[in-house]
């Protein structure tokens, strides 16, 4: 269940989603961009799913662990992770918090509870169920949330985690963002069922939700996190929206499909805020356009500030692989630098 | 004899379109292979030639690939799988070492699964931890599987249709750095560079360097820009070993260098050296260095500090040449 | 659906498929006492399961392909594989068709469409999922046959062969044979649901089916079958019985369990079979006692003299890692043996 | 300060009792290991004593006891995984490989996973393919993990407590040959075997035989028996390995002889190998001989062919001690 708001309280709650929303969107334009210009190395866009994932993220308290997925790129914004750590990741440079170890879209946010993102697809799921154990037997009273594509239903780690957070009764909720495609591959050709109804297989509630609709899937995913908190199991939430960019900035979309969502367009989810948000009167054209405004002028300045940090210091590559530098990459540290 | 000029990526591709137009029962599966053609596309066109049924693409899932390779291999197919990135075939990694590699044996060859796994590898797209391993030691070290990997794209077409042909599973690692690199004229017509063949691609008499796929234009280069007189092996294929070229080689010079780019630890340079000091020790006139990767997981930003370069190569060869 | 058979016909499938488990059943008594005795390695008795297996295989032709586990006795020997070539298995002798290579219980039987069997569980069923897609192709008519135990539907494998299958629509029947417990692992830790549930995760039919039944088990094969030599694609049948004996001969099952069914109990599936067949009359008591005799006979007289044949020659242990004998292996064989 | 005489076993088992009654965010995880105690009883009691929720039996999915033992550890326990046989833990291997072992360094340490994964390896139960095999190369390639393995219940006892302290992920593998075949005086309060530090279980000045594991009883009947002057090292630690003892001994000696189960091709010997040749080649008088399992599956009723014993490892210590 949703917590209980007066009117104001709910004003604010929504109207910084949808800020979040917009920020977001605005970081993947200039991202893309960037990498186009040679300035940035790669990125996987969060564009179409950000309401989604701030419905989603409104749901959580800060003491939730997040175990998120490369394109949660809405979601670590709506949860306060500051734009600087974001670019900062992209860059690689010495400022990231990682050391620039990842690629561009491989986060990490420990203050914000997100755990961080390896590239083989759903493996963050086991991790999660691990977290959720953890959590239940210390008595915490706090969650894990993971996240994953509807590509990701087919692999072995997804299989494990559900079976396990439901044979555990653990404290977890599943959100699968379905955007129809994993990469090239639509979700007709990777399952003949609904990704929601899979969670029957494992005795897990299962639920679907317009995930276009970022209030709807708050809802959804408030019921969710409460059902979780108090005891009472896992779910997994099917949100559905649609992949509107390329599945990277390496892909090119015009070799297998031809449904593109243009951003603006009525099946744009932030058109769709917009819109919502309007018409409960929360906002206007003109914050909208302000709220634009400030997120292009926040995007800009900040890329232009994290771009100019120089790399990490080569002697950096070597740590980090145990706690204590051995032996061997003492001499190998040599032998390179 | 006609020829074209050609990068690997083309190479290979008009290797199996040539293949797949005389038989019948080559399959392609894999992520995003069909109209996608492969996100390096090295399957590009071939759905449309083919069709679905033998450009498959499969569901996200890596052991559910190459389990289905093997199935299709036992029952008289001949499929080539592929593995979207080397970094994620862990996924499948029982797969590979308890059924593929080990199907022939358990079964005294009643049943087997000469299929072809071709999958992308190592540096040079800066794809930081998860894009850019060179994991061929845990293909080498497992009995029952030939490894082999191309360094240029006449080779890649010689030795993507031995292994088309072989009777045993094979691991084709393709350097991702160098799909599109390098050009070279490839005959239009099938021909075979065998399994477990070596090639000398340089000669000299005072070093001999051994290295393969990715590394060796890089090695290549380092011996003519510093006029080396090297002889440096291209091993080509891992598993079998070409034993001959190595020692008949070391004999003749009595110092070697290995290069890859794989992590130093048990990377094959250690398989090569032990090879050597048991077998020839009384040739060598130096220790066998390894210029290989360091003992950690790829980095992103930090690629060119990881990857084995000019200079950390010539380094190990003065350091072999003035040893005494 | 099943075959339709004139009296005589039925008679002779039916007393001929009790036969086969008698015959299995036998087996296993002679295993176990015999690796009491040492005189054999190990062995995993398929003693409880005699129906389910027997029930499947009655509804099988010679030209399906079988990706069997190693529980699976009893439909090996319906289906008529030799004594002796289990037995020279279990030996591992030098008549084993594979060379004594493997553990006991991982039979091979090509002739007879038997793939192998390997012990990482489940692990037969991507195999067999590739084998339906060669059957596809090449528009051959037959159907692949794939079994597993209940534990192992917690497996990568058991997800990724299930979610192909159904997507590809191949001629393929799986068949979980639930026998309650994984080792000292019951069905209830395993996972939150019943098996054949499952099935709807991937858009499968599922059903289940009491496999101490023999009969029933028959049916509803026959009709998976069907459907799947129809092209109208796999079927998840959950065959529920019971392991009547121990997980191997390595395994004490009373640290574990006190719910023991005994041989010779009315939940017996040999008792269950010889009850129905004397209602319908198609065998007595006399004819019972000459079956089990006759099975007693055969197993003690094979194993007599299979047990005489000598190991394999030490020089086999280096072939068939590939097709021809390479440099490094000839080199390791002069200098072990 | 007392002690009982134990196997290793017993050792291992009270080792986890110890701690376990001092520290409640150790949690034991795997298949089997509550009332059953582990299909080799490592756990056995374990479960009556501290209840379902810290002797977690799971359901059959290795990647799932690997992947929840990582998020466990991040999250504060201190879990102990187990694998059935280690033949089974291929199908967790992406974990190992991509989690396990690169948390700490993608997350430049924000995120750890010090985590104990145990397994039983190797031969000695005529397990046949699946359930003998040797794969410490898999481990040990990878860079990110320690890898210890006991060979004697002392050891195992202070080698566990080490690693459940390590702040790295383990893998601790158990010689499954050595369970029960030896037993030793083991101290009951808790002690500690460093991780890294090998041990020189005989000493001479001959060769220098170099082992781990199950095969180090093995090598010292064998240099006993045959009166050889040898330094015998256990490894204890593959990685990171004890560099400092092989150098000690190899200097002393000059000749060298390496002794594992695993296959030849890329197996611990390899590196070893390499390592003694590129650091000290000038201190050999003999080629550095590898004496191991063949580069084949495992084979069930020939076993004794396939492990070494002290006839081979007689033979090669021979053939060094002969060279010249
Ligand atoms: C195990 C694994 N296999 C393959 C890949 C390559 N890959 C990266 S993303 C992706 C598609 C994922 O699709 P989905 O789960 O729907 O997430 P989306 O990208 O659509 O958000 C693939 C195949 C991978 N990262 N991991
Ligand atoms: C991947 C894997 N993990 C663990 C094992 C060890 N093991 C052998 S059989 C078994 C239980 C299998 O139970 P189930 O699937 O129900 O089959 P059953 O033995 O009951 O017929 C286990 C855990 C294995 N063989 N493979
Ligand atoms: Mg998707
Ligand atoms: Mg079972």
């Amino acid at each position: 269940m949703v917590e209980e708001l007066n009117e104001q309280a709910q004003r604010e709650k929504y109207v910084r989603g949808f800020g979040a929303m917009v920020l977001s969107r605005t970081l993947d334009r200039k991202l893309i961009t960037a990498q186009r210009q040679g300035r940035v190395g790669f990125y996987t866009p969060s564009t179409g799913q950000e309401a989604t994932q701030v419905g989603a993220s409104m749901a959580l308290s800060k003491e939730d662990i997040i175990y998120e997925y490369y394109r949660d790129v809405a979601l670590m914004i709506h949860r306060g992770v500051p734009i600087e750590v974001m670019l900062d990741q992209v860059f690689g440079n010495s400022s990231d918090l990682a050391k620039g170890r990842q690629m561009p879209s491989h986060f990490v946010a420990r203050n914000y509870n997100f755990m961080s993102i390896q590239s083989p697809v759903a493996t963050n799921l086991p991790l999660a169920v691990g977290a959720a154990y953890a959590i239940k037997y210390r008595k915490k009273g706090n969650i894990v949330f993971a996240t994953f594509g509807e590509g990701s239903s087919s692999t072995p780690d997804f299989h494990a985690a559900m079976n396990m957070a439901a044979v555990f009764n653990l404290p977890i909720v599943f959100m699968c963002e379905n955007n129809g495609w994993a990469i090239s591959t639509p979700v007709e050709k990777q399952t003949k069922t609904e990704i929601w109804k899979k969670a029957d297989a494992y005795g897990m509630r299962g639920v679907k939700v317009d995930g276009n609709d970022f209030i709807e899937t708050y809802k959804v995913t408030a019921e969710a996190v409460e059902q979780a908190r108090a005891g009472n199991g896992p779910t997994l939430i099917e949100a559905v929206s649609y992949r509107m960019g390329p599945h990277s900035t390496s892909d090119d979309t015009s070799k297998y499909r031809t449904d593109e969502v243009q951003e603006g367009s009525e099946k744009d989810p932030i058109e769709v805020a917009a819109n919502t948000l309007k018409e409960m009167g929360f906002i206007n054209d003109n914050v909208v356009s302000r709220i634009k405004e400030e997120s292009v002028r926040i995007v800009e300045q900040k890329f232009d500030e994290r771009e100019k940090i120089p790399a990490p210091d080569p002697e950096t590559m070597f740590h980090d692989v145990l706690a204590e530098l051995t032996w061997n990459l003492e001499e190998q540290m040599r032998e390179i630098l | 004899m006609s020829s074209k000029v050609m990068n690997m990526v083309q190479s290979l591709n008009s290797t199996m379109d040539l293949r797949m137009s005389q038989d019948d029962s080559i399959i392609l599966l894999g992520e995003d292979i069909g109209k996608d053609g492969g996100v390096f596309r090295v399957t590009d066109g071939l759905l449309d030639k083919y069709g679905e049924e033998r450009v498959v693409d499969t569901p996200l899932v890596e052991l559910g690939i190459v389990g289905m390779a093997i199935g299709m291999a036992s029952s008289g197919l001949k499929p080539i799988a592929e593995i979207q990135f080397q970094d994620f075939i862990y996924t499948a990694m029982d797969q590979i070492i308890n059924q593929m590699a080990k199907l022939r044996y358990r079964t005294a060859g009643l049943i087997t699964a000469p299929l072809v796994l071709r999958t992308p590898y190592g540096g040079g797209i800066r794809g930081g931890l998860y894009h850019s391993q060179s994991g061929e030691t845990y293909f080498a070290h497992t009995a029952g599987l030939v490894v082999m990997t191309p360094s240029n794209p006449y080779d890649a077409k010689g030795m993507l249709s031995s292994a088309i042909d072989s009777p045993d599973p094979v691991i084709f690692l393709e350097p991702k750095k160098l799909y599109r690199a390098s050009k070279a004229e490839v005959p239009e017509e099938d021909y075979k560079i065998p399994v477990g063949k070596a090639s000398l691609v340089h000669e000299g008499d005072d070093v001999t360097i051994i290295t393969y796929g990715s590394m060796v234009p890089l090695v290549s280069r380092a011996v003519s820009n510093n006029s080396v007189s090297a002889d440096v092996i291209d091993l080509r294929t891992l598993v079998p070993l070409d034993i001959n070229a190595i020692t008949e080689s070391v004999r003749k010079t009595g110092r070697v260098v290995v290069v890859h780019e794989a992590p130093r630890t048990l990377g094959m340079g250690a398989e090569i050296s032990a090879l050597i000091s048991e077998r020839m020790i009384e040739y060598l006139y130096a220790p066998i260095l390894r210029v290989t990767g360091p003992d950690t997981p790829f980095p992103y930003r930090l690629e060119e500090y990881y990857v084995p370069n000019e200079k950390r190569i010539m380094a190990a060869v003065q350091k072999v040449l003035e040893f005494r």
